[in-house]
């Protein structure tokens, strides 16, 4: 099977891309997308966590993150809706009345 | 002898203090009557306004003080500690213990004050009649005189004060209160610029001198650990203390002196304060406060005259004489020219203070370089000199208020005759403007002239006056300025130093001739010079008597000069009996050998210049310019019309020109004051206001500047901080993700 | 201690206030759709009463019936939680014990922290009666109805973010902790958002939930290091294994991820910068709860993670390991947020940020606690307990005067909008109360004395001092440890922060009002009440604070 | 039965003051008013009960107190109950020859401020503000607990900052803002300071003279603290009490807050506030760190000669009467560093009685300032001249305070100078050219200033433009009784100084001896 290591390197990369594009992209949904990148990173983490220790908790933890995540994309959603309805746009940039 | 007198149990000491006290609480009492009843007639006819009031205090002060003189009169010292004033912890030199310090309250009383108190209390009363009759029959003052009489017995209080005090601590409160009033009573026209300017000059200039003596007063007291006479004439304390500190302190307390007294460079105060009321130029300016300083200078007495400083101080001793010397002659200078009455006798005032410290000077140097404690005859010069000094001091505070009285009385007679004469057909409340808007100068003598025969008391007052001042032969201040001069150059055959000030006096002497005379006869002599003189009258009350009284003082001096005035006036350890172990006649004898037949040859050409240059050149080149007959028809009083003649004949024989040197450059230097007064102003202006001006600026803008800008640059960092916020998500994530980086690399570090 | 396996009559007893708030949570579910519906048994014509559907009876269909549903739950669950921390007798710290690992913990820590959480929201509560219904108000039922709705959603976010705070405040598990902590944070979300008739509240919503979500799921990502690392995620397991293996790079890397999760919601610079956006867009009151419950939430979180997990042994003086990261953190925090607000001319951005320096001022005590058992302290525990106790105060107490500021706020945006300072002009003279309310919530949160924000203060600055000096004598201001300049910066930013607390105080008294803006507020009884209650407390905690520095004391005792 | 007086003259005006501020505060306008008269009575005869207290008191009336003999760091009427026993806070109130002059003098300057601006605008908030500044004020100075005594420091601010931002001039809002944030910037400082000295202590303790014991304790053992930390600590404390007095270069922020303030708050503020700072320096660093203060003297003693000099000749350069008045404070506050530093029992009572003498006679000169611009609409010097023509009494009045404050003897300022020239050149030598320097400027400005008021001008005097034509007022007769009540005191411990003098005289006393300056 593979090296443990391995999937923890793949997740790393991934969290970093998801870092990444959370701040490069200005389309909320992308922006969204990202951050469903940086929880599977940590489910990918906590599952492989969990065939090294060969504890069941892990597996536990990555459903109930799955959960999460979704939760998350669902009010994310809806609050980008309401956005959109009053602001006409889903771009991070374009909606900034409330600054400095 | 030592400095330790033999002290007299006292009687009346306990009650001195109500010689100060009475005039003290007479002042809130006139103001505050004066303040409820202004206006009504009861006040101003039988009460005068409060002059009523104020004179029984004076006379009670008076007779108190009569009390104690007649006690304490040539027989020793007495002293009464009333408390402590302030008490404090000390730490002593070693730093070990904290002692217990006094400043306690008392009264002191010894030769010195026995005189001052005299003069004082003397002067007080009769200047307090005088002015009964001069305020309050002057329009001007109407429903305000109240307020004179009150600052008047507020200030006799203090300079009473002054003289009883036992200590310097309150010699220095109750002068402060004399200046005070000084202040008061120069501002007492307040509504006249000149006033008001006059009023605060003389308080500035003599409080630069009396911050010194306030420095001079701490470094005495830090010599001493006291203030008290008691203490600080004690000689074995004297010993221990080092005199170059000693000579700084009493240095310092000179300075205050001078102010005081009006000297040279702290003299510009006194001719402006001639501004205030005439009654105030006569007590205030000429016969009590400025005595204040030569009062102070005596004080010092003991400490030059203790052994252990042998001499230690001479250098101080003369730079009084000098400073006196250097007065002497620029005032009289000044007085050359001046053609204002009171402004004339300012400076003879002036100047004649500056013999007094000429004599103090020379007297204090002798004291300090004779061994007098064992030596007789060293004893006797010592006395004679410190007595002189002092006598003619008496002498000058007699005439001078006289004097001042009496050009008081021409210039209020003046006003009356120019009133009738341009207001005959009004009479109202309208004095009280035409009082300002007509600009005839009543005190001017080119408006008078002629006026002997008008107000013979006056000019009689006036004529004994001027000998005294002049000191003509057997008058006044004939004995006392004799004896200055010779002294100043007794000293300077010992200390070649002394040749400035002795010269001075001598020349001195001279113009004092001149400029005394050129007033009186200015005022009194020749054709009225304005048909304002013409019809002047001497017909206002209460005026005469204080100067038939002072007449007959000056006159006096004669008796006194043959009671050994000058021995048990100059006695520090007194004991010198008040009618001299002589008695009257031998005393008269020994006086008049002693003057004008003296062994010591340079003495005696001495005595006859000094009576030559001041009796006859002096007068006489006065009469030569300035004299002149009466109108016609018009007859002065015996004693007076020789005099008038006389002049009116030496200025037809050897009458001359002297527009010359009238328009010459130092004529009008001289009529300038030798543009101190300019100077000082100009500093005053340019330079102190100047600096305040810019400081105060630096305060607002740099000082209270770089808080603001604190405030200010913060809000703009503010704004740029905010910016930060670009209100753009993707940015808010980056910094997020910025600092989880920072946060990452930190801990990387920790490890 | 007692300890609790399964679902028991004890355990009932146990969690009382969080079954209440679950109650309470199904009550507003069902309660406003009770009506007179019947159900048709198929094939007869027996219609049975189901009481879901058809017409809502009257007494439901009120609109103020889920606010006073929310209020009592939140009142009844706060009256438990008290109830335990007065009672002497009841035995501190029980276990819920779920498949043989330890979920919960309750003890005196926990329970002061939902104490404020109940409190803050319950403050909340009761103000929010009269501000909802918002939206377009038109006199038909389906409007009535559908504000109805609103209220209810609103509630129930309430109370959902009431249920999951108190998760994080009893978990014993990292991760039970992190799923707590989405709970609070999605509701809040959608609590800003809340308003999503305007642009304000759904834009501010919008940022809110982005930054944090990113901000959580990094959080979460530490987490999964952490199990990684350590293989489990409880707290008694990691500490260990923590006090094993020491600090390495991994761990440090998952605490530093972890960090941020929390960071974000005590919004710590450089995470605070949706804060502001969120507090002026969100309505006041919710606005008030961020800066208050959730805060403290993500306090609660650091102070496990750093003072249970990472048992401060690491450091060759015997410093926490972090402490120098949460020094930088702290000064950074309160620096900035004193000087953003200097200039703020938005009353509701000026208390965010100032809600930020708040931040500073907590992260500076706690990196306090992490030299509390270096060189000079002699009793070192003290010494941790004091800091400890001090912040459960300063965040106790800030309740009071950081959301009834926001109150204050609140009663002038039901006249409409807070969002300038010019807003505030006048007050002084159309509602002197509420003006004094005001200006000493004001001078509390600059720390003037007597109010509690003082006493909070001090009681911080108190801490980091006495663990920086220790007790004892000391020969130079070097040799004391550098926390004490943490506390001299302390000091300097709260003299900073009163020049903007002090223009509010002006601009209430001494401007004139706005146009159209005269005369007494919009009345609104329940969150005068409210500001009321936040004032008492404000004074009260100031002069008389000494009951609760007990409870506190406590508390922190039970967290070691 | 033994009442706590001290607790009372703390807690009773305060409460009073916020009940009535609280029982008018839902009126309207209209309603207010009327409620301005019996509001003023009800603070009128509260502050007169409470002068009467304290002169009880000092007459030894209640308590029969010998106050010539209360050494340094023993109380009298000491009272403590528990407060916060968590932190051992306690309510714990005493007051000895340095506190009690200040009790005194505040429950004095309370009534007549209140007679003085009797006539007050909006006195239905007014009084009761007035009344709450006193009760804070002597919370101050009674206050034995570090705790307490910060408490109230800061509390004085509150009242004083509504006084100046409601009854002041144009630039009010700066003022009151720059007075209260540089009070607080230094007090919290300060607290910082304090906090730090409470856990070096042996055994911690907010309680004042427990600590001043062990601090002493401990100097003489040679343990405790080092002297670096001694220094960084007396810094710290001095800070906070250096803003306060002012001293330069903190000093701009009361030229402000005067020209601003109303009439009762500048009275109050330079009568009373300003002595906090000095108080301050006394009770706790000089107390707590002589071996700092030695090291520190000549600073301090410069800064106090930067005050003096510095407020002085810039008072030369002021147009604004009021203005000249304030800097004139912040010169004669110089004087009590000189006093302090000159390490002299005779200097510290100079500065001791300098707090006194100028507690008494600034009120007046504010009270003048007051009314100038009540009457004339104006403060700049010069607007209206010939005062003593159309109004004799403020004339006087304004006379007799100048001349008190420039040191005239026989009243009270004067005996503080005497005194502190006196330990100064024995400190100090030759410097004293400076302080007698500022005699003279003193004396310039205070002489010049009159010169184009009271005196010129006469019937000839024309109402400034401010008056619009109205005729010229004296001021009302409230004003003549505060005027005259000043002027008596003045007078009173100008004359008679032991009155209060001796008390201070023995606290300087013990203090030098206690803290190990010339022996014991």
């Amino acid at each position: 099977m593979i090296d443990p290591a391995w999937v923890s390197v793949l997740s790393a990369i991934l969290f970093t891309i998801g870092l990444w594009g959370a701040f490069t992209r200005k389309n909320a949904i992308v922006v969204l997308m990202c951050l469903e990148l940086i929880l599977n990173a940590a489910n990918l983490q906590f599952v492989a966590a969990a065939i090294q220790h060969g504890d069941a908790s892990g597996w536990v933890y990555a459903i109930f993150a799955i959960a999460i995540a979704a939760s998350e994309v669902a009010i994310g959603l809806a609050i980008f809706l309401a956005m959109y309805g009053q602001h006409e746009t889903i771009s991070l940039d374009d909606v900034n009345l409330l600054k400095h | 002898m030592g400095g330790t007198s033999e002290t007299i149990s006292s009687t009346f000491i306990e009650y001195a203090i109500f010689i100060v006290l009475l005039p003290m609480l007479a002042f809130p009492i006139i103001l505050f009557l004066g303040h409820i009843f202004n206006g009504n007639q009861t006040w101003i006819k039988s009460a005068k306004e409060g002059g009523l009031i104020a004179l029984p205090i004076m006379v009670a002060s008076f007779i108190l003080s009569m009390l104690l003189i007649t006690e304490f009169i040539g027989a020793g010292t007495g002293s009464h500690h009333i408390g402590n004033w302030l008490s404090f912890g000390w730490i002593s030199e070693d730093g070990m213990t904290i002692n217990e310090k006094v400043f306690g309250v008392g009264i002191y009383i010894d030769h010195v004050t026995v005189m001052l108190l005299f003069i004082a209390s003397f002067l007080c009363m009769l200047i307090n009649i005088f002015s009964i009759g001069y305020m309050n029959t002057d329009p001007v003052n109407d429903n305000r005189n109240h307020r004179f009489y009150a600052e008047f017995v507020l200030f006799c209080s203090g300079m009473l004060g002054m003289v009883l005090a036992d200590s310097f601590l309150w010699l220095f409160i109750f002068w402060e209160l004399m200046g005070l009033c000084s202040y008061l009573l120069i501002g007492f026209y307040y509504e006249k610029p000149s006033a008001a300017y006059a009023a605060k000059k003389a308080f500035l200039t003599t409080r630069v001198g009396d911050v010194f003596l306030v420095i001079g007063l701490v470094m005495l007291w830090n010599l001493f650990d006291s203030l008290d006479y008691a203490v600080v004439f004690n000689e074995d304390l004297i010993a221990q203390v080092d005199p170059g500190q000693l000579q700084l302190a009493l240095g310092m307390m000179f300075i205050g002196a001078v102010g005081k007294s009006a000297q040279f460079p702290l003299h510009v105060w006194l001719p402006d304060a001639m501004e205030g009321p005439t009654p105030v130029s006569a007590l205030i300016h000429a016969a009590t406060m400025v005595n204040a300083g030569l009062y102070l200078v005596a004080r010092m007495f003991p400490f030059f005259g203790a052994e252990s400083m042998h001499g230690e101080l001479v250098d101080l001793a003369f730079i009084i004489a000098a400073i006196g010397g250097i007065t002497a002659v620029m005032a009289a200078a000044i007085a050359f020219v001046q053609d204002d009455l009171k402004k004339v006798l300012a400076y003879s005032t002036m100047s004649q203070l500056a013999y007094i410290f000429t004599g103090l000077g020379a007297a204090l140097w002798l004291a300090n370089t004779l061994d007098w404690h064992t030596d007789d005859k060293a004893h006797g010069i010592v006395v004679v000199a410190f007595g002189a000094a002092l006598f003619h001091l008496f002498n000058h505070a007699m005439a001078k208020g006289m004097l001042f009285m009496a050009s008081g009385s021409v210039i209020h007679e003046m006003h009356h005759a120019h009133h009738d004469m341009h207001h005959h057909d009004d009479h109202g409340d309208d004095h009280h403007d035409d009082h300002h808007d007509d600009h005839f100068d009543a005190q001017s003598m080119e408006n008078m002239g002629g006026l002997a025969s008008k107000m013979p008391i006056t000019a009689t007052a006036m004529l004994v006056g001027s000998a005294s001042i002049m000191g003509l032969p057997l008058i006044g201040g004939f004995w006392s300025k004799e004896g200055i001069i010779a002294n100043a150059w007794r000293v300077a055959l010992e200390d070649p130093r002394f040749f400035l000030p002795a010269a001075c006096v001598l020349i001195g002497a001279a113009m004092t001739g001149f400029y005394m005379s050129r007033m009186w006869l200015k005022t009194f002599a020749g054709k009225p010079k304005t048909e304002v003189a013409a019809n002047v009258h001497e017909h206002t009350p209460w005026i005469p008597i204080p100067l038939v009284t002072l007449t007959f003082v000056s006159l006096s001096s004669v008796i006194l000069a043959g009671m050994m005035f000058t021995h048990w006036a100059g006695e520090p350890n007194g004991g010198y009996a008040f009618f001299g172990e002589k008695g009257m006649l031998k005393g008269l004898i020994y006086e008049f050998e002693h003057v004008f037949v003296n062994p010591d040859a340079f003495f005696f050409v001495l005595t006859y210049v000094a009576i030559f240059i001041g009796a006859i050149v002096g007068p006489g080149l006065a009469m030569a310019l300035y004299g002149g007959s009466l109108k016609d028809g018009e007859k002065a009083k015996p004693w007076m019309q020789p005099i008038i003649n006389l002049s009116s004949r030496v200025n037809a024989k050897r009458g001359f020109d002297n527009s010359a040197w009238a328009n010459s450059g130092l004529s009008n230097a001289l009529k300038e004051r030798l543009y101190f007064d300019k100077w000082y102003d100009a500093a005053m202006l340019k330079l102190v206001a100047g600096f305040a001006n810019i400081s105060a600026a630096f305060d607002r803008n740099v000082v209270d500047g770089t808080i603001k800008t604190i405030e200010s640059t913060s809000q703009k960092i503010s704004t740029q901080v905010r910016r930060l916020t670009t209100g753009s998500a993707r940015d808010y994530i980056m910094m997020a993700a910025l600092g989880v980086l920072v946060i990452y690399l930190l801990l990387e570090v920790m490890i | 201690m007692s300890s609790h396996n399964g679902f028991d009559s004890a355990m009932i007893e146990t969690l009382g206030p969080e079954l209440t708030v679950f109650v309470g949570l199904l009550l507003i579910m069902i309660v406003p759709n009770l009506g007179n519906g019947t159900f048709r048994i198929p094939g007869t014509s027996i219609r049975l009463p189901w009481l879901f559907g058809g017409t809502r009876f009257k007494a439901v269909a009120s609109p103020r019936l889920p606010g006073l549903l929310a209020v009592l739950t939140m009142a009844l669950a706060l009256f438990q939680v008290v109830w335990y921390l007065l009672d002497a007798t009841s035995a501190d710290g029980q276990d819920i014990i779920a498949g043989g690992i330890l979920i919960f913990k309750v003890n005196m820590f926990s329970r002061i922290f939902e104490a404020i959480f109940f409190a803050a929201l319950l403050l909340a509560a009761i103000a929010s009666l009269d501000r909802l219904p918002t939206g377009p108000q038109k006199s038909d039922d389906i409007d009535v109805l559908f504000n109805n709705r609103r209220q209810a959603d609103f509630y129930i976010l309430m109370l959902t973010s009431a249920l999951g705070m108190s998760v994080v405040a009893l978990a014993q598990d990292l991760f039970v902790l992190f799923v707590g902590l989405e709970l609070a944070s999605f509701s809040t979300y959608v609590l800003v958002a809340f308003h999503k008739e305007s642009r304000a509240g759904s834009e501010g919503g919008a940022k809110y939930f982005i930054v944090g979500s990113v901000a959580s799921a990094v959080g979460l990502y530490g987490l999964s290091m952490l199990y990684l690392w350590a293989g489990s995620l409880q707290f008694d397991v990691l500490a260990t294994t923590w006090a094993e293996k020491g600090a390495t790079s991994l761990s440090m890397m998952a605490l530093g991820f972890v960090l941020v999760g929390f960071a974000f919601k005590i919004s710590a610079a450089p995470f605070h910068f949706a804060a502001p956006d969120a507090y002026s867009g969100a309505n006041s009151p919710v606005a008030g709860v961020l800066a208050t419950a959730s805060k403290a939430m993500g306090m609660l979180g650091l102070m496990r993670v750093l003072l249970i997990i990472t048992v401060p042994e690491a450091n060759a003086d015997g410093s926490a390991v972090w402490i120098g990261l949460l020094g930088v953190l702290a000064a950074v925090t309160m620096t900035w947020g004193n000087i953003a607000a200097l200039g703020s001319e938005n009353p509701k951005r000026m208390l965010a940020y100032s809600s930020v320096a708040h931040a500073g001022y907590m992260l500076a005590a706690l990196t306090a606690i992490g030299a509390w058992n270096w060189g000079l302290v002699d009793n070192a525990g003290d010494a941790m307990d004091v800091v400890v106790a001090a912040l459960l105060f300063h965040m106790f107490v800030l309740v009071f005067f950081k959301l009834g500021a926001f109150l204050v706020l609140g009663v002038l945006e039901m006249e409409g909008g807070a969002s300038r300072l010019s807003s505030l002009a006048g007050l002084g003279k159309r509602e002197p109360l509420l003006a004094v309310a005001m200006f000493l919530f004001m001078i509390s949160l600059a720390g003037v004395p007597p109010m509690a924000g003082f006493l909070s203060k001090l009681l911080v600055i108190m801490g980091i001092v006495e663990v920086a000096t220790g007790t004892g004598s000391l020969s130079s201001i070097g040799d004391a440890h550098w926390v004490w300049w943490l506390a001299l910066l302390m000091v300097i930013n709260s003299a900073i922060s009163m020049f903007y607390y002090l223009r509010i105080g002006v601009v209430m008294y001494f401007h004139e009002p706005e146009e159209g803006r005269r005369g007494p507020l919009a009345s609104g009884a329940s969150i005068r009440v409210a500001i009321a209650l936040c004032a008492i407390g404000t004074v009260a905690f100031g002069l008389v604070g000494g009951e609760l520095i007990d409870l506190c004391r406590d508390a922190a005792e039970s967290l070691r | 039965m033994n009442v706590d007086y001290l607790s009372m003259m703390v807690i009773l005006p305060i409460l009073a003051s916020i009940f009535l501020l609280i029982l008018t505060s839902r009126l309207n306008a209209a309603a207010r008013a009327k409620f301005d008269a019996p509001v003023r009575m009800a603070t009128f005869i509260i502050s007169i009960a409470m002068f009467v207290v304290a002169t009880l008191m000092f007459l030894g009336e209640i308590g029969g107190v010998n106050w010539e003999s209360i050494a340094f760091n023993t109380f009298e009427y000491q009272e403590s109950y528990v407060w916060i026993e968590q932190l051992g806070i306690t309510w714990t109130v005493g007051v000895d020859g340095l506190s009690f002059p200040m009790v005194w003098l505040t429950t004095l300057l309370m009534p007549i401020t209140i007679i003085a601006t009797w006539n007050e605008k909006s006195g239905a908030t007014y009084f009761p503000l007035m009344l709450m500044l006193g009760g804070a004020l002597i919370g101050v100075f009674v206050a034995l607990d570090m705790f307490m005594f910060y408490v109230f420091w800061e509390l004085t601010l509150i009242p004083m900052f509504f006084l100046i931002l409601k009854w002041g001039g144009k630039d009010r809002k700066y003022a009151a803002q720059k007075f209260f944030i540089y009070t607080f910037t230094a007090s919290v400082i300060m607290l910082l300071g304090l906090l730090t000295m409470y856990f070096l202590m042996d055994t911690q303790t907010f309680n004042m003279q427990e600590m001043v014991v062990q601090a002493s304790g401990a100097n003489a053992s040679g343990v405790w603290l080092g002297l670096e930390v001694q220094k960084v600590l007396f810094i710290m404390l001095m800070l906070g009490f250096l803003v306060k007095l002012p001293a330069a270069p903190f000093h701009t922020w009361l030229p402000d807050a005067h020209v601003q303030a109303p009439t009762g708050g500048s009275m109050m503020l330079a009568g009373v506030m300003l002595k906090m700072g000095a108080y301050g320096m006394f009770r706790l660093p000089i107390s707590l760190f002589p071996h700092a203060l030695e090291e520190f003297r000549f600073i301090i003693m410069m800064i106090g000669l930067v005050s003096l000099v510095w407020g002085a000749i810039v008072c030369l350069g002021q147009t604004n009467l009021k203005k000249m008045v304030a800097y004139s404070s912040v010169s004669h506050m110089g004087v009590i560093l000189l006093g302090i530093a000159s390490m002299q029992p005779l200097g510290w009572a100079a500065a001791l009685f300098m707090m006194f003498a100028h507690g008494i006679i600034s009120p007046m000169l504010f009270a003048v300032c007051g009314a100038f611009k009540h009457h004339y609409h104006s403060m700049e010097i010069g607007a209206m001249r010939g005062m003593a023509k159309h109004s004799p009494w403020l004339a006087t009045s304004m006379m007799f305070g100048w001349m008190a404050s420039l040191g005239l003897p026989l009243l009270a300022g004067f005996v503080a100078e005497l005194m502190l020239m006196v330990a100064y050149w024995y400190a100090y030598g030759w410097w004293i050219i400076f302080p007698g320097l500022v005699l003279a400027i003193t004396a310039a400005y205070y002489l010049w200033s009159m010169q184009r008021t009271i005196f010129e001008g006469g019937e000839a005097t024309q109402p400034p433009e401010s008056l619009h034509g109205e005729p010229v007022p004296d001021i009302d007769n409230s004003e003549k009784i505060a005027m005259l009540l000043l002027a008596a005191f003045t007078i009173l411990f100008g004359v008679m100084p032991w009155i209060f003098l001796d008390m201070m005289d023995m606290w300087t006393r013990s203090a030098m001896a206690f803290l190990g300056f010339g022996g014991a």
